[in-house]
């Protein structure tokens, strides 16, 4: 029961309208060749979460560009201007979560807590709709749980069991949204066989991964 | 003074805040320039809010590693003893009171210590990255920045803009001085000697108190 | 049927319950045994709450390794494409679902689905260490146990000692049957042809509901 | 300016009445150094936070079985008798905390967070003097941080920068408390030097680590 299949394969699994978290950070370990099927397959209505939307040509900038996202959920859209042509004229939703709070979130999800107090954002714009609670003499915000019907993670290395290694700075998102979808999806860099990923050095257990590609440049 | 010469003052009066061992986190654009100045007898650790402490210089053309970027996707290096971690644990340490100081550009900040430096309504919305969290949690904030903006005043009675956080910065350092917040008020405690106190003064909205103190900022 | 086969029982009915590529924690004690059923085409992936998941059959006398232990502090050997983590992970992995069946001893059981096998008042107190997270988090919670304790009987109407956990039981497995709880009933769903109905009722304080296609367990 | 530090110098910033976050899960990744050490010096009326006690001649137990603890807060007590035989004579506080619920109270201190919403507990004697809060339709605890004063820790390979790997099960509680004590110190296996464990590698990264020793046997 091999957890590899091809790109045609991981296409089927995802539909329009779907929630989807891609990994990465401003396209470092981000899976633009899940990406780029994402696009060629045209799906639409989608609900994007990831830390940024990327370039115009670039990670989540291509599914934006392409005008298949109808809502972001992301921390920063600075380095797209797309991004911010699309969120004024109204042709799609953005909703703009500090980054460590995003994290939190989807770490969160996937740890089965109903939430946390945090005191980021007390005082700004992101308190809105949220409720406040106080503990001792410090104000905190309550922020909820963020979940995904699919996750997209970028691996620099796989093993067949799905346990993955991320190379420096690839991993950020990746190992979070591992935990927080109902089906995750990796692209892998390079797959290798179980147990040559040290135990010791496996960032994100196989166990959280359904489906293995291997990215084709 | 040109504006990169701006940029290098405040740039160069940042570092002077650093001590032997301190963990910073210096935001995109002027930030940046400050790891230059760091004195070769201070450690600083630099905390890059991507994933990892332990940053180094921009890479060299040519000598770039793919992965290895900072939080605006520069390729950078690494200095011996860097460790790499996940977003989760990387605002674990901005949020939990790791960093001891963060440097950060504004739109506007306030005499109460108030930010603003992530969306202005209706026109740019770039959002709030890492900021907000990095304000609220760093030990010491440091805003970084040109006094006036196009000869608009960004050291304001009450920010108008929205805020990235309430009442977190300790020190303005502008190229025109170096001012610190003490409870909801602003203390100037360094002036460039290039400008007089009215001219420091004309530039603020809000109402600078002299340090008693008062010292020549380095230029 | 002494301990020893009465134990041997359970285990082997439990591992039945095992599908391919499920993440199982086995419990201290009896549920250790299970591992031993597991029919070689079903590949199971033991979760180890102490901070890894691929636990392989319990080292040989000898071939120790240091600090590969479960959480019994044990010494067991890995399969390949294990992983490590942290507790903070490892309870992620618990809490969060993505346990596919905990199996666990129990003092008491009742038919709401309630479980109490972390202390009794005045006398044995082991805490919970994990168990109250595993009942919660694990998609299915199985108990396995024998079905009375010295003559008493462990299958309730209502725990009278303190709960690991509210209505989180799917499934009883002891030496006298498998007893599914569905909707706060309890219903035999295979009974050990070595007892009849009226004994297994008789040391079942809750009322048992057969299950219209009664099976034999297989012993 | 070097972190590594002889046991004597390690005591002399631990005093009576200090709260003390130890790590190891029954005895695996546990600082047994540094607890002789405190045996020795006969620090006394402190507040230990680790996942067990031990055994009564090992990890956590011996500091228990001289009498230095006044309180303890774990989850798991049933593998040391004299635990059990102190709390039952009134000799010892002992606060019971569900494991996933420990560890993730140690994290949310480290982690700046002012508590989470778990589901743990509900129901049982661990909601006690705590508040519940609905989200949906699922009921949550909202648990608290916890810090303390000092972290001991047992690091496997430690760096001279403070970067720690451990090996295998001997991680458990160790990174989490490092992140959430006044003062930190690692207990080292082997130091080597700066660059030695690979960055990717590193399981607490040297920021949170103010003392290194040498572990003597």
């Amino acid at each position: 029961m091999t957890k590899i299949k091809t790109l045609e394969e991981v296409l089927t699994h995802i539909q329009d309208d779907m929630s989807i978290m891609i990994g990465g950070f401003l396209g470092t370990g981000t899976p633009e060749y899940i990406i780029d099927g994402l696009v060629d397959k045209g799906v639409k209505n989608l609900t994007i979460i990831g830390n940024d939307s990327g370039f115009e040509n670039s990670g989540i900038g291509k599914l934006i560009t392409n005008k298949l996202v109808k809502k972001l959920i992301t921390s920063h859209i600075g380095t797209n201007p797309e991004t911010g042509r699309q969120m004024n004229q109204g042709e799609m939703e953005v909703d703009l979560v500090p980054q460590g709070t995003l994290a939190e979130r989807i770490r969160s999800a996937g740890a089965g807590l109903g939430g946390f107090l945090t005191p980021t954002g007390i005082g700004t714009l992101v308190e809105e709709g949220k409720e406040k609670i106080t503990i001792g003499d410090k104000e905190y915000l309550l922020e909820l749980p963020l979940k995904a019907d699919v996750a997209l993670l970028k691996g620099t290395k796989v093993d067949v069991k799905g346990n993955i290694y991320y190379d420096k700075a690839a991993r950020n998102f990746n190992p979070l949204m591992a935990m927080a979808a109902e089906l995750v999806i990796v692209e892998a860099e390079e797959i290798v066989e179980a147990g040559e990923i040290d135990p010791d050095h496996v960032m994100t257990p196989g166990i959280f991964v359904d489906i293995i590609v291997k990215e084709v440049k | 003074m040109d504006n990169n010469q701006i940029k290098n003052i405040i740039a160069k009066r940042v570092a002077k805040e650093f001590q032997n061992g301190f963990v910073v986190n210096l935001g995109i654009g002027l930030p940046t320039l400050v790891a230059n100045y760091v004195p070769e007898e201070v450690e600083v650790i630099l905390q890059s809010e991507n994933g990892f402490v332990g940053m180094g210089p921009l890479a060299e053309a040519g000598k770039e590693i793919k992965d290895l970027v900072n939080a605006g996707a520069m390729p950078v290096t690494l200095v011996p003893g860097a460790a790499f971690f996940d977003s989760a644990t990387s605002f674990a340490i901005i949020r939990g009171g790791h960093v001891d100081v963060t440097v950060l550009g504004a739109l506007q900040v306030d005499e109460k210590g108030n930010l603003a430096n992530w969306m202005v309504p209706g026109s740019m919305v770039p959002g709030m990255g890492g900021a907000m969290d990095l304000v609220v949690g760093a030990k010491k904030v440091i805003v970084a920045m040109t006094h006036t903006a196009k000869g608009a005043k960004k050291i304001l009675k009450q920010c108008d803009l929205p805020l990235t956080a309430k009442e977190q910065v300790n020190l303005i350092i502008t190229e025109m001085g170096v001012i610190e917040v003490v409870n909801r008020r602003l203390i100037l405690r360094e002036i460039n000697p290039h400008f007089t106190l009215e001219e420091v003064q004309a530039l603020t909205d809000a109402e600078l108190i002299i340090c008693e103190d008062l010292k020549a900022m380095e230029v």
